[in-house]
């Protein structure tokens, strides 16, 4: 309401929710562009998805379901008033963000090496199908990876300032709102994983 | 008009009661009247640029060959005019200058629930447009794509695509900040009594709007990052050749501008709704309807967009399904047009500047609204796509409707905030000149384009020579009113006769409170116990 | 002519006039109310608003119902006429149009080619779109047909012309810098008139090979032969001829020769013409041998 | 309007160990389907494991199991939308 003093809790918390619906149409696009390319190059999807590091993705799935899951119990800790808990725990979502973006460096690295990038020869060579798999890949990981880098930097903001005191129990709109948009980026890796990996 | 009360303006404004002032005190400022104010500078700076760009543009057409410029500096020129008057001036315009200046007001709010985001929204907005005006003087020149950008030609030109395209990435992540934030504010910040079924029909429209903003706009985010990756990296997801289908960047592109034309055109309806039972001293006629119908628009409008693209060779049951949904958005349309003239019916109305563009408004309108529905039909559009008759068909609703509703609302709410206004007299010539140039350079290209005159044509047939000529004579007819009204309006608000709190006799909140208003806007908390058109509640005679 | 030909235009006008119709109808219904209104209400004469009504329910049904069934009918017509547009007849005449940056070329099934459309009057024809390089638009408004010219895409129109005459033939897609100037006709002819335009392949034997490869890759599109200025400078007198190019940002002035035609063709960007954008993509699929058939051919061309 | 919910529901962490046990469990489910499951019949099934494990995310480690109505409306709105873009879309690709 209009009394500049007051904070509006479930306001900012409404807020952030709209702004998560613009993250999911901004990647809604590329699921769009996805499923039309599916639609059209069937076999040529399941072949070039064959060729992805099941390992890696498998990895990076349960990495930031468990980072996800700590965020979440950061959100509870704060509202028990255990300052000390949140700031460990967001540290550990942080490091598992930091982990996965290291399995995403080994992997791109890997697939480089063997001539797999946007406008490569090989791919230049091969069906158009391939092509247009991995260049969809490259941009929907590579749009996630820049989500996980500023959902990692948000929350490292929020553990500091919760380490101050700014953010405690009585005012958590930040920790809340920053642990929202890391599900946001688990939520689609939850969907990246089996259109890409799992190839379907 | 008569002020209608005579009390000296307060000395104590948002102008001057913030304790800070000079420049910084403006560009640093989260008051959500100076965030207005300059927006609405910066749009209407860019309108005037976009205005001088489609002067130049109607001067070269005005014979065939070539009259003052060359090709190449021809399609740059309805590029520029395109993207500047689209995403720099017509998208942001109304939220950002009346949406930011007005809704809070009316709905008895001290601002928006995230007043450093709006100003960071300003900044974006001016940071994208600094970027895409960079694009102009750097690199391979001013980008020649047209507004739409299609591919696969915008990823073979030498041209600064990337670089603008970038530019209007960012305008569109300021559009969604204004809309998260004007969609939490309507929601979280009413004051009391602000009840939705009392909410002022142009804060229903800017709620319809910022919806489409928040949906649709990521979609814009995304196709432009494509454009980039396509240039850049070689993606090749719009390039036949490497199993790209450039009909897919068409969908992605119109996914976002459709639903982006009524970003430009739902705000201005929502001008109109208040300012004709204004001066028609009358509630307005059916407000639910017109409230529930900004919303049908928003929502069926999402739906429409493979209009765009009925010659494309896109599959023909896509052409029926969008084309029946065209037809579906216009019928919400129809019916705010019979309630605003059914408003007149046995009001007391007077003929004042801001009424008269409202009225031109319903008529350019509706002229614009019926074209479009010859090319919503799928026989007609073939022969109008892509000629003269689109060109005309959408400065017809933007310019005849979203522009000359910003007129209007510029006549009507700007001397709220100077606490002084124009002189009527040169308003009404101005206004005058601006109708009659407008429906000659705007008629006769619909004409070319039933002729088959296509659009984006540096050069033309000798047997569509006449038209244009008179297409351009009236452009500078409307650029005469327009100079006009420049004048009259801004000296006016600078040592104009000064105006009372309520000059118009409006029952919105806006009108109950000083003029210029104080920067916390109420002195205490109002609460509200009538509606916004409810002239006898509000003491109004 | 035929005045019983289904052509086209006869199967989209009536729509045109139909959806005018009513629009202009309701147009003049507004603004006559509206007017009427404005000078029947307005303060001088109606200083107090005398009815103070915010609503009528069944005028609300009535208006949203009337234009629900008017823009319904506007959509069944405007479809039913866009089925016209897609059902070929079948026995059409095939020909294949190219489009490239910035020309056409129309192709027969005998193999000719040919930068105008010909076509025999009473016969509809089939033409199929095929693009070289960006999207173009195959558009003519005396048949009120256009059809986007997509890369990588089969598109297809047809029309039945039902009178001799020449009609305008534009590029409706926004192609760049020769986009405007991307215009030819369609030149109905009588069928026996046509049969023997059509048999007649060696149309221009005098002219030689070079002219017919100039055509056909779409050269003509932009440089002309007759010494005026398109997108790229004419190819009238250019034997010989000492022309000023810019190479790599450095301005010199060559003699045109067989090496310079040839680097022209391959390296179009290497010696770009003083005054002329660098816009001329490279054309590798013309061998050595077309390009001395070209050269022949400029030798000629005084 | 401040009748809108404001409070904010506590969530213990044995229910979100619990989710969390879950979302493995699925993930490997759908590995085991990618795996083995024939042709074009992992499409959907390895889709729906992934809308469930959505579900869950949203509904407990996103609170929207405990948010007000409002919320939730707004949430199908924004799903609803993205679905209605693609499924337009695919009037044109399936029947071009
Ligand atoms: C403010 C912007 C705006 C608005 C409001 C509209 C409104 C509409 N438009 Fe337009 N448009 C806009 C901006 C554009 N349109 C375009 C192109 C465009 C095309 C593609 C043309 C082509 O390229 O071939 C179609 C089919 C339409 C249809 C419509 C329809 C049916 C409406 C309806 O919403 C109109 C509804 C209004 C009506 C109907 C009139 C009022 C009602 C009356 C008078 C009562 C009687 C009515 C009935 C009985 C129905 N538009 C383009 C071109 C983009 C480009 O290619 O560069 C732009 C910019
Ligand atoms: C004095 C005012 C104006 C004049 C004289 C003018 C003139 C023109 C002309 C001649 C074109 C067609 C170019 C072509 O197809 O060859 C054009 C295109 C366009 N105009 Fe305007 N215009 C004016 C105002 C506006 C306004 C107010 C808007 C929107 C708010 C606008 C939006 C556009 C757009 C989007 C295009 C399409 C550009 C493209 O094809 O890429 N114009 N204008
Ligand atoms: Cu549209």
């Amino acid at each position: 309401m209009s009394h500049p003093t007051r904070k509006d809790h479930a306001g900012a918390k409404l807020g952030m929710w709209l702004f998560l619906f613009t993250e999911l149409l901004l990647f809604g696009g590329l699921f769009l562009l996805y499923g039309t390319y599916l639609a059209r190059y069937p076999r040529e999807f399941a072949a070039a998805g064959r060729e992805m590091h099941l390992g890696f993705g498998t990895a990076n799935t349960v990495i930031l379901i468990t980072s996800s899951l700590m965020a979440a119990m950061a959100v509870t800790a704060i509202q028990r008033n255990g300052r000390r808990q949140v700031v460990y725990l967001l540290g550990g979502t942080v490091l598992c963000g930091a982990v996965f973006l290291f399995n995403k460096y080994l992997e791109w690295s890997a697939e480089i090496g063997r001539g797999i990038y946007p406008g490569s020869p090989r791919l230049a060579a091969g069906p158009p199908g391939e092509s247009v798999f991995y260049s969809l890949y490259y941009l929907t990981v590579g749009l996630h990876g820049l989500h996980v880098l500023i959902g990692g930097t948000l929350l490292t903001v929020v553990a500091a300032r919760v380490g101050r005191g700014t953010i405690h129990a009585g005012d958590f709109a930040w920790l809340e709102n920053g642990a929202l948009y890391w599900h946001l980026v688990d939520l689609v890796w939850i969907f990246i994983f089996p259109l890409y990996y799992l190839v379907l | 008009m008569k002020p209608t009360d005579q009390t000296p303006p307060p000395a104590a404004s948002f102008w001057n009661d913030t304790g800070r002032s000079g420049i910084t005190a403006w560009l640093f400022s989260t008051d959500h009247k100076r965030i207005g104010l300059l927006y609405f500078f910066s749009v209407f700076g860019f309108f005037l640029v976009g205005v001088v760009l489609g002067l130049l543009l109607r001067i070269e057409l005005m014979a065939p060959g070539r009259t003052i410029m060359g090709p190449q500096t021809y399609n740059a020129l309805f590029t520029v005019h395109g993207v500047v008057m689209v995403f720099l001036f017509i998208i942001p315009g109304f939220q950002g200058s009346f949406g930011n200046l007005i809704m809070p007001i009316q709905i008895g709010a001290r601002d928006v629930a995230f007043p450093r985001l709006n100003l960071f929204s300003w900044w974006l907005y001016m940071g994208g447009a600094a970027i895409i005006l960079t694009s102009l003087f750097t690199g391979g020149g001013p980008p020649d794509t047209g507004w739409t950008f299609y591919l696969p030609f915008s990823s073979r030109t030498g041209t600064n695509v990337s670089l603008a395209v970038f530019g209007v990435f960012i305008v569109g992540f300021s559009s969604i900040a204004t809309g998260v934030n004007f969609v939490t504010t309507i929601h979280r910040l009413r004051a009391e009594g602000m009840t939705w079924g009392r909410l002022p029909l142009f804060v229903w429209s800017l709620y319809a709007t910022a919806w489409v903003q928040i949906l649709a706009t990521p979609i814009l985010g995304i196709t432009l990052v494509l454009i980039i990756a396509e240039r850049l990296l070689g993606t090749g997801l719009f390039d036949p050749s490497r199993g790209g289908d450039p009909l897919m960047y068409q969908h992605l592109f119109w996914i976002y501008s459709h639903p982006a034309v009524y970003i430009m055109i739902l705000p201005a309806m929502g001008v109109i709704s208040d300012i004709i039972p204004v001066f028609a001293r009358k509630p307005i006629f059916g407000y639910k309807m017109i409230a529930f119908s900004s919303l049908a628009i928003a929502a069926a409008g999402s739906l429409v967009w493979g209009h765009h693209m009925f010659t494309s060779g896109m599959s023909d049951t896509a052409i029926l399904v969008f084309s029946f949904l065209t037809f579906v958005v216009a019928i919400p349309s129809a019916i705010k047009v019979f309630n605003w003239v059914s408003t007149l019916y046995r009001g007391s109305i007077s003929l004042e500047a801001p009424m008269l563009f409202s009225l031109s408004f319903i008529l350019l309108f509706s002229i614009g609204g019926l074209t479009g529905l010859i090319q919503g039909a799928a026989a007609t559009d073939i022969h109008v796509h892509d000629t003269q008759f689109v060109v005309g068909h959408f400065h017809y609703v933007i310019f005849g409707g979203s522009g000359f509703a910003f007129f209007a609302a510029m006549h009507y709410w700007l001397p709220k905030f100077y606490g002084r206004r124009y002189a009527e007299k040169p308003a009404i010539i101005a206004w005058a000149l601006m109708f009659v140039g407008f429906n000659i350079l705007y008629f006769s290209m619909i004409v070319l384009g039933l002729e088959g005159m296509p659009r984006r044509y540096y050069d033309y047939l000798p047997e569509f020579a006449p038209l244009n000529l008179l297409s351009t004579i009236g452009s500078w007819i409307l650029a005469a009113g327009l100079v006009l009204l420049l004048v009259n309006l801004f000296r006016g608000l600078r040592s104009g006769e000064r105006v009372g709190s309520n000059p118009w006799g409006g029952a919105t909140l806006e009108w109950s409170i000083p003029t210029p208003p104080p920067t916390e806007n109420f002195e205490e908390e109002p609460v509200v116990s009538h509606g916004p058109y409810d002239f006898r509640g509000a003491g109004i005679p | 002519m035929d005045p019983n030909l289904y052509t086209t235009t006869r199967a989209v006008d009536p729509i045109f006039m139909l959806i005018f119709g009513i629009s202009l109808v309701l147009l003049m219904g507004i603004t006559a109310t509206m007017v009427g209104f404005v000078i029947r209400y307005r303060r001088s004469r109606a200083p107090e608003p005398t009815s103070q009504v915010a609503s009528n329910i069944w005028l609300e049904i009535v208006w949203t119902a009337l234009p629900t069934i008017i823009v319904m009918g506007m959509f069944y017509y405007g479809w039913a006429g866009y089925l016209t547009l897609r059902n070929v007849p079948k026995d059409a005449l095939e020909v294949t149009a190219t489009a490239r940056m910035w020309s056409w070329s129309f192709a027969y099934a005998n193999g000719k080619t040919s930068p105008k459309l010909y076509v025999p009057v009473g016969k509809p024809v089939l033409v199929h779109l095929v693009s070289e390089d960006v999207i173009h638009g195959f558009y003519v408004p005396a048949f009120r047909v256009k059809r986007d010219v997509v890369p990588g895409m089969k598109n297809h129109v047809w029309f039945v012309a039902d009178k001799p005459g020449s009609s305008d033939l534009f590029c409706s897609v926004y192609c760049g810098l020769g986009h405007s100037a991307m215009v030819s006709t369609v030149e109905a002819v009588p069928e026996a008139e046509f049969q023997s335009w059509l048999s007649h392949v060696e149309g221009e034997e005098k002219q030689g090979e070079g002219r017919e490869l100039l055509e056909k890759n779409g050269c003509l599109g932009c440089h002309s032969l007759d010494g005026s200025r398109k997108v790229g400078p004419t190819f009238k007198g250019i034997w010989g001829r000492n022309v000023t190019v810019v190479t790599g940002g450095v301005e010199r002035t060559i003699t045109v020769d067989e090496a310079y035609v040839k680097r022209s063709i391959r390296e179009p960007a290497a010696d770009v013409v003083k005054g002329y954008p660098s816009v001329m993509p490279p054309y590798p699929a013309l061998s050595d041998k077309d390009i001395e058939e070209i050269v022949d051919f400029f030798k000629e061309l005084k | 309007m401040a009748s809108e919910r404001t409070g904010s529901h506590i969530i213990g962490y044995g229910t979100l160990t619990a989710v969390w046990i879950a979302l493995l469990a699925l993930t490997a489910l759908t590995v085991w389907v990618a795996l083995n499951a024939p042709g074009i019949g992992h499409v959907w099934g390895s889709l729906a494991i992934a809308a469930a494990k959505g579900g869950l995310v949203i509904a407990f480690f996103m609170h929207m199991r405990y948010e007000g109505r409002l919320l939730r409306w707004l949430l199908f709105v924004a799903l609803l939308t993205l679905a209605i873009f693609i499924g337009l879309t695919f009037f044109d690709v399936l029947y071009r």
